[in-house]
């Protein structure tokens, strides 16, 4: 196969590397040794079974469901375990809240209300449900991200169903006032379900759903360095929302089908590595993401950070625009040089258009296809700063050495 | 149901990494850009050419992907030494080859350096107000593709700043 | 948390168990330790990384993705790894192909024909569309559970968009005649879709795609102990189906998301060993599933075989019947003493009715309930079955003493 | 949206393993069924009773699920050496309380027990011609819920038949 030839000289081609720093969060990562401990039983020799079969190894699973559940409905203080439910993914979390959602709201109207900066796995399940003649609505954000509360309120009429704005944004780290957004939407219709994809919250920063006011908030595990295909929906109690698929029900009623338990363990670990000490991680995160920001900004010129600074940027999120820098070309060289980011480029998305956060914030198309994402890990040390602080500006240098302008 | 990324060929990532024929050429006969900022592929190409129009010298500039490097690069590999006529009949499919091949998301990288060329080449002749009978009067597909790409970006840009 | 409590206490009340035989593959199964061992690098340190992401750890997943699908398209015989999908389960890629399938040539007609001993993942999303006014017939079966070819070529007409027959039937093991099927359909009308949910027959009895001349056929992991939440479905080139959500799509184009690399490579891993030596393995499980059914039917009285013999069943499946006896409650004195089954019992199945296949074979209520499926691996040994042998006539036998007829 | 099943109490297991009171009560005043093998469960209550109309020793049979068994289990502990009207007081809620809580898909199983004690008790009565003015004309919700599943089971297992 001619493709798995290039793919395998392609990392060859990567040779001895001095350090290595994955930088790229947003996208996936290594799962934690501990998380992988956790797992390793589950998957060899206990709660093998369906949790739904009444025998030892089906009880065992059944046990490790409940436990994950509970401790993870702990750490957003849902009121209850019943209030989460386990999901494949992020991705599938969040076209359930819209999809199903909308599908088992439908009688509240047909309007569907949610953020221009929104991740794909909102944007795009929103654009289908507009070829189905849902009325979608896009609501503006200022130049930091932040939805501009007057626009919302006019976004949001009587027969809106769903409102979906993200807790933290995914892209620019914009920390969303989102107990003030569901105050302004329910206070215009208080039918309204307010959803939060919370994927780049949880774990990062603290949150409580119930303060929130939120009707259902997304969960994600890799990012947090939790094994993938598992994610979470809490559901507050009383809203209803249908399945998309069907088949033979597990525990989850949410989603039919066998339960992936030594996921949901994996993610139950992961949680608990996240939430421990969390306040302290946060700050050294900060460090190290404002001598990033602060040392990128001075040192290489004709650049920009993308979303706000301080309290109201996600810990481990740095984004920043590197002009007459394409950022394919940017995320390769720093590959060669052992330094793992993405782009909002047009090229590393493969779409024909550069980042629609990017863009949503006013950045012009060579902005945004010049820009780069890194998220930290709590892993990182002082010596990765450095190395990524070392290694930019020979990449970026060399980019702008051949462009023509 | 399109399979997204095939990934670069390996020559595509050594050309990246070390492109022939790079920066801007002092004593250029002719030059031509293709792309732009917005675009996120932008694409110079300088020509020296002699008197028998044959060209002596290519470099190139990019602002984009490794895959339109690494096309420009092979492209100034090809002209050198040839008449420009011959020049002129290298369509992108060839260069595609030469690289290795193109991941189907990136075929517009390497028609984008041969529409630059191609304008390079009816530059030369406008500048010596000549219209060789070899040279077709309508854009060929790489020089229209190129157009395309840059009213597109163009039009979004513009679509943006009216919200 | 009350239920939490009173599952430790069922494990707990297992105590020392002389042997434990896991019998319930059809439900899942532990993870085979070669299979763990191929995953644990995807989760530590390699391939870690997005796939659409052009990095290295990102262009590691993408080799670990090509090389996982072109082995499996290999040992299906499909013509090329693009006919090959993953998917999140099994349950999913019979959801895909039903409903996706449907929605992308809708406009060939309205009707979808499965059989009536179809799994939960098929007839539910058919009852769905039934709901949402597709035309859905459910073609009769004999009482081995064999397809009725003239039932099944009435069913089909010019507005039949799709055909969905499982290869192995996951209850019983009939092994169903799927080319003559297909035959039977494309004569009747050739631009009907033949989807056959493979999840059975994959890793236990060889099949070739292009012979049986499938249009999609599904794929399940963790029935051959690769992991859980990882299926695939292969769809002939040509062959066009829609998405059913929405989001950045990966490398694989039918379901939005990042991909589960580990999940993908133990999948790979599993099928290896799977078509290692299929034949003789087969053999081997063949003699074990006959073993047990001669001398069950023998040695305990009032039993009934469940299926077809010989070659036309599936070499790992045992179902019978024992009457006056309970399934559920049979399950869990067969789980007490170490051996762990499942049933077709409503009890078990949690469902009103008991298991439709037994129903549809011709099978009567009490001898429904009365069913106990076991599902054979190529792990297990004589000492194995001989266990199952000593402890089966004292678990029915205690339940029959036990019953008031 | 409700979850799935709520595994068995410790105790309902124990009563499963170990039920009290089990097997034919040779010496029987009166029995009654509820339930049916069609419906998978099927549970048989016999009841010694004097001539105080106070029983004396209960016992019971099943064919059903663990709590099946158990509960009927309970049932035939907490009779024991009570009057007959006092016996018919006793509701599906306080047997499901005694062994622990019920899965509430599993609830019906609690009731099963129930209503085949009621019936035992109407029989009792029957036999002798009485009417005790504390026993309801009407069925209660415990006798209505065993026709309920027997007749349930008739059904499916007729339209079963005809198809
Ligand atoms: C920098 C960056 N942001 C965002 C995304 C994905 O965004 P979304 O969540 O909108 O799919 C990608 C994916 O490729 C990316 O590279
Ligand atoms: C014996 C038996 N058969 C089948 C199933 C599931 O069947 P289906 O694939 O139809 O959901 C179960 C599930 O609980 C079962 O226990």
């Amino acid at each position: 196969m001619n493709v798995l030839m290039n793919v395998r000289e392609l990392i060859k081609a990567h040779g001895d590397i001095e350090r290595e720093v994955y930088l790229d969060f947003e996208n996936s990562g290594p799962v934690l040794p501990e998380v992988i401990e956790a797992m390793l039983p589950y998957l060899r020799e206990r709660g093998y079974g369906n949790p739904t079969i009444t025998h030892k190894p089906g009880w065992e699973a059944y046990e490790a469901i409940m436990e994950a559940s509970e401790e993870i409905a702990g750490y957003i203080k849902a009121s209850s375990f019943e209030e989460l439910h386990f999901t494949h993914s992020d991705t599938e979390a969040n076209n359930i809240a819209l999809l199903g959602g909308f599908s088992a709201n439908r009688k509240l109207g047909r309007r569907v209300v949610i953020s221009k900066i929104e991740p794909l796995s909102i944007l795009f399940p929103a654009q289908m449900m507009r070829k189905n003649g849902v009325e979608v609505v896009e609501v503006p954000v200022n130049n930091e991200g932040f939805v501009l509360e007057n626009e919302l309120l006019k976004a949001v009429d009587d027969e809106t169903v769903i409102v979906s704005i993200g807790l933290v944004n995914h892209e620019i780290g914009t920390i969303q006032p989102i107990k003030e957004l569901v105050e302004v939407v329910k206070e215009r219709n208080p039918c309204t379900l307010f959803h939060t994809d919370a994927s780049d919250a949880y774990g990062r920063i603290p949150f409580d759903v119930r303060e929130l006011g939120v009707d259902m908030a997304t969960l994600c595990s890799y990012k947090i360095q939790g094994p993938r295909d598992i994610g979470a929906l809490y559901v507050r109690e009383g809203v209803k929302i249908d399945r998309i698929l069907e088949g033979p029900l597990g525990t989850e009623s949410l989603w039919p089908g066998l339960e992936n338990v030594p996921g949901i363990v994996g993610f139950q670990m992961a949680s608990r590595l996240a939430f421990e000490n969390l306040h302290e991680k946060a700050r050294r995160l900060k460090g190290f993401r404002d001598m990033l920001i602060t040392e990128i900004l001075e040192k290489i010129p004709e650049t920009i950070l993308n979303g706000p600074r301080g309290d109201r940027r996600a810990p481990d999120n740095v984004n920043i625009s590197f002009l007459r820098c394409e950022g394919e070309a940017l995320t390769i060289e720093l590959s060669l040089r052992g330094v793992y980011v993405s782009s909002g480029s047009a090229c590393t998305r493969r779409l024909l258009q550069p980042s629609h956060v990017l863009l949503a914030i006013g950045r012009k198309y060579e902005e945004a296809h010049g820009s780069v994402l890194m998220k930290l890990s709590s892993k990182h040390g002082f010596e990765d700063i450095q190395y990524v602080l070392k290694v930019l500006p020979q990449a970026v240098g060399r980019l702008r050495s051949i462009s023509p302008f | 149901m399109s399979r997204v990324p095939l990934p670069y060929s390996q020559k595509i990532l050594e050309l990246f990494r070390n492109p022939k024929n790079l920066g801007k050429l002092e004593d250029a006969t002719v030059m031509a850009m293709a792309g732009s900022p917005a675009c996120g592929d932008l694409i110079a190409i300088y020509l020296k050419v002699d008197d028998r129009e044959v060209v002596e010298k290519a470099t190139f500039e990019s602002y984009g992907c490794a895959a339109n490097i690494a096309t420009a690069s092979v492209l100034t590999e090809i002209v050198k030494g040839k008449r420009l006529p011959e020049v002129w009949r290298i369509g992108w499919k060839e260069v595609a080859k030469e690289v290795g091949g193109l991941p189907s998301v990136k075929l517009h990288c390497g028609i984008l350096a041969t529409g630059a060329l191609r304008r390079a080449i009816r530059n030369f002749y406008r500048k010596r107000g000549l219209k060789p009978d070899w040279m077709p009067e309508g854009l060929t597909l790489e020089e229209r593709q190129a157009l395309e790409e840059e009213k597109l970006a163009e039009v979004l840009s513009k679509r943006l700043k009216l919200e």
